[in-house]
């Protein structure tokens, strides 16, 4: 058994405007110890994917269907109060894309890593100081001592992040979420950020879902990777395997426009034309719009997730050589993913 | 260190404005229609009687003159004498201040933990029955006249229930519970609308503030909803909340002329009002300066607090 | 009216007031309170009044309330008894002792004390008194109301002698008035100076000024010492409530003893059992004035013409509704009444039925038609907009257009002084002297001694008649103006009233047969007095009426 | 919701068509549909007693109901009654007719003076952030030192310098409110001044006056309209307070400020004197600020507006709609409803 097993995941946003499926049958699968990467354009449901497995979809959001299973136990069906006290923080963590702004930036750095580990575990606030200047150390801020009384703004942006990533360490979870941790930075910047987390996943053995659209990025850190168009998985392997042998259309036009691997795009629209919106979605298959390889049949078929390699599977109805309209269950493509 | 430099620095400032609001006031008040001297005698002076009271008071100095005379006066600390008590300005104004003092921080006392609760409130169930409720009740607040309002609580809770005394003023220094009976309705009065605006403001930098990521942060790591909105939020939407506050000082007091007109309250309003109307010029130029310096004051009051709230802020 | 003056100089206050208020605002004071506390005693008098005031020195007081109330505080040589009909010895041990014409001498009382050990009241009290009004370097507004003195001379440690200027029937009305000569005390005054004498009074009255918070209460306290003996009155309390209706309110529900009751009040008051309803008479005019120096209405036809075009009684209703009653010669009834004026005749003759052909025939004779436009100036004011009101619509009616202009009191002295009107409300207060209406609204004061700035016509009722008339060359007219002039100046120096009474018959001829304004009415106001006062009842006339010679008020809790 | 998947609508005024788009989002909003709707049958009202008093002299209306301005002293405090819904005045005048005439003083005042406010408080707000350093100065320090006189004293002494007129009471409000719109102004056209189109026009040598009301002020003014709606209510209390002060609008024009101030004297013996004028002030003021309200969040990005009710929704039935409308194989719905109330036409490419 996984620790964290996504099946279906369906996140929706009601708004005046209309439906928006921002994340629509979405399943994936992360081990103990292992790192996952989601990658994809932004827009493509990524952060709400990862949200949703916390619970912390707020209104007009809402999980409408799917199951989210962390260590055995059903996330969707536990109370706000339930998943505020037993997993957020201290089972589940997450580090947000831009540090200076999920730092409240009228606490300083310390009180804000002492509240996160007064409310999860039982030391005492004295205790919690300590523990805060300690991981304050751990993720390398320089003088913790003093640098813990300091308020975010007074920090720079790696610094920040380094904050941000050692109040996600407060308190030893078993899963870290890192939502483009590095997108905000400078190249040489995160490359640090990446090491504390290789770092981090090597000394803790934690679990890590490295949400990206930065393909590069995710060569450094994940094991597996799944990149998601528009709401769906479209394609789902071990890092290797998806940079040598892409299948799905969208991947290898997301690899097309890496122009090496090292270096860091801001902003990838490797494809012609832009993502349709999410409210009204493409019928069949979402990518076919901007697909090179569209045909006739990709307009009435929504195409399933197949088997494509070793653990690898990709929802493109190229590789569908009986091109069955049949729905495959939800074991299939569990299991799919899962090798 | 920084705190008292920067305040005393902000104070400086205020100079040229200060200096703006006397030229202001004066040429207005000097610009009044009608010649106070004749005014004050009613309908038949003497000729004689006239000029020498205009000569007295230097009425019939060209005003560049009066207008130096009043700046070398005020720097002294002496707002003039008024022409129809025979006393001078400050004098009359420190009577009347501690009314229009009192009324007004009750006010703010009243308007600011109701406004801040409805407000929290509202914001936490953003959307819901509770939130609608509270916001419509803002608006018909600042929707109602105060002057309106006023009439009205005296007419129910004076004249028809007999419950309240329609006018009066004693000091809350001096005898706290007859102070707390008159002071209901006018502080009412003042702190209605107050209330409203500021609710509503609360309620939108909440509702703003709770959709901040540091909320989601807070939230991701099992913060408590409650430790969120009241510590977290509130903190942040503390800070356009503290600029209101600071900017209903002007409206407070030009509520003041009307509260203390309809309750008969002894304060710098009403002597403000009767001044203009008696042509007081003195009088009424006194008590301009004196509501302004006091509304610039608030506001330097709240940069201070601004900068004392939000640690981005250096003073300089 | 307590605050009717001698001279009938309408106060500042008064005339601000009159103007925004006419008739409806209970100016005087008058209230008993009882304050449940303290009321051991008699009891505390608690009286609602509208206005803050501004000096407590009666010699400069110009605030139509506080000339009552100081009357509390200081004495006069006589007191004017309630019903009006007399004048009674107060200081003064006896009337004034005729000398010869212009000659009086006054004995006083030797048992006055002044409050707080200032001393007794002696003969140089009451000499520095009338004196100190009489210096013009003092601006007194009370000066004119003792003009006719020339000088007061202590002759004796308990005795005054006047030296007057010319005789004057309004002596005895002067000496008994706090607006003319009250008596304050020499050595306080001086020691002081004005203007801390005028926060810290020192009289010898039946009350003494306790405490005063400014624009909230005036509290005073039973003088024990008063030579009349010591009040029953623990004290009196006038509460500063600007808004009428509300001191109303305060009086309905037994916070305070007396307060004004507003017109539409009144029905409420009268059927509230708590409460005694005093209708007075306010002893002022009311109407309007017409300009007779430019615009439409210089002919004298014209200005008959807009008598023709109203109905009294109707304007009188939309002014004052059922507080005011009409009068007839530009005095209240009351005076009409006194001095027995032949007011049917001038009804008949002066003030014509409404009748709006007549009005136009009449506008077409002084070749103004009613092709014209008419620049009605009113001051705030219930009274005034509800005259103003009727009398633009009569204009409209006979198809003159009428704007009316709502202007602030300053800005209508300045249009009074600038001509800039061709109709404004206008009222007067006097007293119950026919010389408080006729010396000042009709005489020219151009004769004035001193007189005006020639660019000040003087905004006095008719000083446009006389000025209008001498720019026309119109000498019909100036003659008839010359002897109305010669009249009420004749009429103040005259001391028989059967002489003066036919002086005024005569300078109403005259003045009534020119139109240069249209009276209406005089206005009341009423006064509701709380149940649980005792032997108090307010008049007109009465001064010092919670304690006088002739009523102690106590309060029956 | 980080942004993700939500189409980026956010209101950028950059053209007219923004301010209309935001408009017509104002029907998601129920407050503003309410406050537009008073607001549309006050300015009914108002056009109908400016016509009928202007062209008709006053006709209509006394064939409707009755004169405004006939006084009738037989009928002075009449208690309301079906010939006089809302009593008569001291005059004996009918309220209901008073009421109606006064919506068009109210009216007039709000607009007239937020008129004169609005078009002062953009030029002196935008010249200021456009030209900076010492006009700036200059301009920022006048504006301070008049907004440092509370508003109602300011009037005060404006209206008794000037005199109690209408066009006073609109000269002195709209001074009065200049201050609040030139702060607005001047930071919107600061954010604006270093924009791109900005500067583009700079380099195309266009004059500075018309960059200044062709570029900056048009796409800075979305905020000063709400600022303007959301003050066109103080005004009208405002001017209100200042009738009942005794500074206000000539007699005999209706005004509710002035009705109200005459009903104060007659509180307790015909309290609809003083009730009907103060509701109608209440609701004028209602309209504006729910509208404005409404305009607010509409228009501030940030502020989105009111997403449906979540409890509004129920997302089973929804569900089941979508799956029997799906003809596919997959799960997913491919065929979204594009109407957040389930019904709307489908905007889906399946032709």
């Amino acid at each position: 058994m996984s620790l964290l097993e996504v099946e279906n995941l369906r996140t929706y946003f009601f708004t005046p405007a209309g439906i928006v499926q921002a994340v629509d049958g979405v399943s994936f699968e992360v081990d103990a110890g292992e790192s996952l990467g989601i990658v994809g354009e932004s827009g493509a449901g990524k952060s709400v994917a990862v949200k949703s497995i916390m619970g912390l979809i707020r209104d007009p959001g809402r999980i409408v269907e799917g199951s989210v299973r962390f260590d055995g136990r059903e996330l969707t069906e536990l109370s706000e109060a339930e998943l505020r006290r037993e997993i957020r923080g201290n089972e589940i963590s997450i580090v947000f894309q831009d540090a200076m702004s999920a730092l409240n930036p009228v606490f300083t750095v310390g009180s804000q890593l002492e509240e996160v580990i007064v409310e999860n575990t039982d030391r005492s606030p004295s205790a919690a100081r300590e523990r805060a200047i300690e991981l304050l150390d751990d993720v390398g801020i320089p003088n913790p001592d003093r640098r813990i009384d300091e308020y975010p703004h007074q920090y720079s942006g790696g610094m920040q992040q380094r904050a941000m990533i050692a109040m996600a360490l407060a308190c030893d979870p078993r899963l870290i979420i890192a939502d483009e941790p590095t997108t905000a930075l400078d190249v040489t910047i995160q490359a640090g950020i990446l090491e504390l987390f290789d770092e981090i996943q090597e000394t803790h053995d934690t679990s890590i879902v490295y949400v990206t659209h930065d393909l590069g990025v995710v060569r450094e850190v994940c094991d597996r990777v799944s990149v998601m168009y528009l709401g769906r998985v479209v394609e789902s392997a071990p890092y290797e395997e998806l940079y040598r042998y892409p299948k799905h259309p969208y991947t290898q036009s997301l690899l097309n426009s890496v122009v090496t691997p090292d270096e860091i795009l801001d902003e990838i629209n490797p494809i012609g034309g832009t993502m349709p919106s999410a409210v009204s979605p493409p019928s069949g298959c979402r990518f076919r719009t901007r697909c090179p390889e569209a045909v006739e049949e990709c307009v009435h078929v929504t195409p399933r997730a197949r088997q494509v390699g070793d653990s690898h599977t990709a929802a493109c109805l190229l590789y569908d050589e009986s091109n069955s309209h049949e729905e495959p269950t939800l074991r299939e493509i569990t299991n799919q993913t899962n090798d | 260190m920084g705190l008292l430099r920067y305040t005393i620095r902000r104070l400086l400032q205020l100079i040229p404005v200060l200096f703006g609001i006397v030229t202001l006031t004066f040429v207005m008040m000097h610009a009044l229609p009608g010649d106070p001297v004749r005014l004050w005698l009613g309908t038949e002076p003497g000729q004689e009687l006239a000029d020498e009271l205009i000569e007295a008071h230097g009425f019939d100095r060209p005003m560049h003159e009066q207008y130096v005379d009043y700046l070398v006066r005020l720097a002294q600390g002496d707002l003039g004498h008024s022409f129809v008590y025979n006393r001078p300005v400050v004098d009359l104004m420190w009577e009347r201040m501690e009314p229009t003092l009192v009324v007004m921080g009750l006010s703010y006392l009243v308007a600011l933990p109701v406004a801040l609760g409805l407000g929290i409130y509202g914001a936490a169930r953003h959307n819901r029955a509770g939130d609608h409720v509270s916001r419509f009740a803002g608006l018909a607040g600042i929707s109602t006249p105060n002057f309106w309002l006023a009439l009205m609580m005296i007419y129910m809770f004076s004249y028809n229930f007999g419950l309240l005394p329609a006018t009066g003023y004693t000091s809350p220094f001096v005898d706290p519970v007859e102070a707390a009976v008159l002071l209901i309705m006018p502080v009412l009065t003042l702190a209605t609308a107050q209330t409203a605006l500021l609710m509503r403001m609360t309620r939108s930098s909440m509702i703003e503030e709770m959709r901040e990521d540091y909320v989601e942060t807070a939230r991701a790591y099992g913060i408590p909803e409650r430790k969120i909105l009241l510590r977290h939020s509130f903190r942040n939407a503390l800070l356009p909340l503290v600029t209101i506050v600071g900017l209903q000082v002007s409206t407070l007091l030009g509520g003041s002329v009307i509260v203390e007109e309809i309750f008969a309250i002894p304060g710098l309003g009403r002597l403000f009002f009767d001044s203009v109307i008696e042509q007081d010029y003195s009088v009424a130029v006194g008590v301009t300066l004196f509501f302004s310096t006091l509304f610039l004051i608030g506001v330097v009051l709240t940069d201070i607090a601004y900068a004392y709230i939000d640690p981005r802020i250096k003073y300089d | 009216m307590t605050d009717n003056l001698n001279q009938s100089h309408l106060d500042r206050r008064r005339f601000v007031k009159s103007m925004a208020a006419a008739g409806s605002v209970g100016l005087f004071a008058g209230c008993v309170g009882s304050d449940p506390e303290e009321s051991e005693d008699g009891g505390v008098f608690v009286i609602a009044t509208t206005d803050e005031v501004e000096t407590f020195d009666p010699r400069q007081n110009q605030l139509a309330w506080y000339s009552s109330a100081a009357h509390y505080l200081f004495d006069s040589l006589l007191l004017q008894s309630p019903d009006g009909s007399e004048f009674e010895p107060h200081l003064a041990v006896d009337h004034p002792e005729e000398i010869d014409e212009t000659t009086y001498v006054v004995e006083i009382r030797d048992d006055v004390e002044f409050h707080d050990d200032w001393g007794q009241l002696t003969a140089e009290d009451v000499e520095y008194s009338i004196n100190w009004v009489l210096d013009p370097d003092n601006a007194s507004p009370n000066q004119s109301n003792v003009a006719y003195i020339d000088e007061a001379e202590a002759t004796g440690e308990f005795e005054v002698t006047l030296h007057l200027e010319y005789p004057s029937g309004l002596m005895d009305r002067s000496l008994a008035h706090m607006n003319a000569a009250p008596i304050v005390c020499k050595e306080a005054a001086e020691e002081m100076g004005d203007e801390e004498f005028g926060q810290n009074p020192v009289g010898s009255g039946p009350f003494k000024l306790e405490n005063h918070d400014p624009s909230s209460s005036v509290e005073l306290v039973a003088n024990a010492d008063y030579f009349l003996g010591e009040p029953i009155l623990e004290g009196l309390e006038y509460r500063i409530i600007p808004e009428a209706e509300v001191g109303y309110v305060n009086l309905a529900q037994g916070d305070l003893h007396q307060s004004g009751v507003t017109e539409e009040l009144l029905g409420e008051a009268e059927e509230d059992d708590d409460i005694d309803t005093y209708q007075l008479s306010n002893m002022d005019f009311q109407g309007f004035i017409l300009n007779s120096l430019e615009g439409p209405f210089t002919d004298v036809r014209a200005r008959e013409a807009v008598h023709h075009l109203i109905d009294y009684d109707e304007v009188l209703d939309a002014a004052a509704g059922s507080l005011a009653g009409r009068n007839w010669g530009h005095m209240p009834q009351e005076t009409v009444d006194a001095w027995d004026f032949p007011a049917d005749e001038w009804e008949e003759n002066y003030y014509p039925e409404q009748d709006h052909d007549r009005a136009v025939e009449l506008f077409e004779e002084a070749g103004v038609g009613t092709d014209f436009e008419v620049d009605l100036v009113m001051t705030a004011g219930e009274a005034n907009e509800g005259r103003s009101l009727v009398l633009q619509n009569e204009f409209e009616e006979v198809g003159i257009d009428c704007d009316i202009r709502e202007i602030s009191t300053g800005d209508w002295l300045e249009a009074l002084n600038q001509a800039d009107y061709d109709i404004t409300t206008y009222g007067w207060g006097g007293n119950d002297d026919p010389d408080g209406y006729y010396y000042h609204m009709f005489r020219d004061l151009q004769n004035d001694e001193g007189g005006m700035d020639d660019d000040v016509v003087g905004h006095s009722s008719i000083g446009y008649l006389y000025e209008g008339s001498r720019e026309r060359g119109d000498d019909d007219v100036l003659e008839d103006l010359d002897r109305l002039d010669d009249l009420v100046r004749e009429a103040q120096a005259t001391v028989a009233q059967e002489e003066r009474r036919e002086y005024y018959v005569e300078a109403a001829e005259i003045v009534l047969s020119l139109y240069p304004v249209i009276g209406v009415y005089s206005a009341e106001s009423v006064t509701g007095v709380h149940t649980n006062v005792q032997n108090y009842e307010p008049s007109e006339f009465g001064e010092q009426e919670a304690f006088n010679h002739w009523q102690e008020a106590s309060i029956d809790e | 919701m980080s942004g993700e998947g939500v189409p980026a609508n956010d209101a950028e005024f950059h053209d007219e068509g923004g301010v209309l788009e935001t408009l017509t989002k104002l029907r998601h909003s129920p407050t503003s549909l309410a406050g537009l709707l008073i607001i549309f049958a006050l300015v009914l009202m108002a056009l109908f007693s400016a016509v009928d008093n202007f062209v008709f002299d006053r006709a209509i209306i006394t064939w409707l109901h009755a004169d405004p301005h006939a006084m009738d002293q037989s009928m002075r405090y009449d208690d309301p009654s079906w010939e006089h819904p809302m009593g008569t005045d001291r005059y004996g005048r009918d309220m209901l007719s008073r009421v109606i005439y006064g919506s068009r003083t109210a009216l007039t005042i709000g607009i007239v003076a937020v008129g004169i406010s609005f078009v002062g408080g953009v030029i002196i707000g935008a010249v200021s952030a456009f030209f900076g350093g010492y006009v700036d100065d200059f301009l920022m320090r006048s504006v301070e030192i008049l907004y440092a006189i509370p508003g109602l004293v300011l009037a005060i002494i404006f209206m008794a310098i000037f005199g109690p007129s209408i066009y006073n009471l609109f000269i002195a409000y709209g001074i009065v409110g200049i201050p609040a719109y030139a702060r607005v102004m001047r930071s919107e056209a600061l954010s604006i001044r270093d924009r791109q189109y900005v500067e583009a026009a700079k380099l195309a040598g266009l004059p500075r006056r018309t960059i200044l009301f062709r570029e900056i002020v048009p796409n800075g003014i979305a905020p000063v309209v709400v600022q303007a709606t959301l003050s066109m209510g103080g005004v009208i209390i405002g001017a209100a307070a200042l009738s009942f002060l005794g500074f206000g609008v000539q007699p005999p024009t209706p005004d509710w400020g002035r009705m109200l101030s005459d009903g104060r004297t007659a509180m307790v013996v015909a309290w609809w004197v003083a009730v009907f004028p103060g509701i109608m002030i209440f609701i004028t003021v209602m309209g504006f600020n729910m509208l404005g309200d409404g305009l607010r969040d509409v228009m501030d990005p940030k502020m989105t507006v009111e997403a449906t009710p979540y409890d509004d929704w129920n997302i089973d039935e929804w569900k089941e709609k979508q799956r029997a409308a799906t003809t596919e194989s997959d799960l997913a719905p491919d065929t979204p409803t594009t109407r957040a109330d389930g019904s709307g036409p489908q905007e889906g490419d399946r032709s």
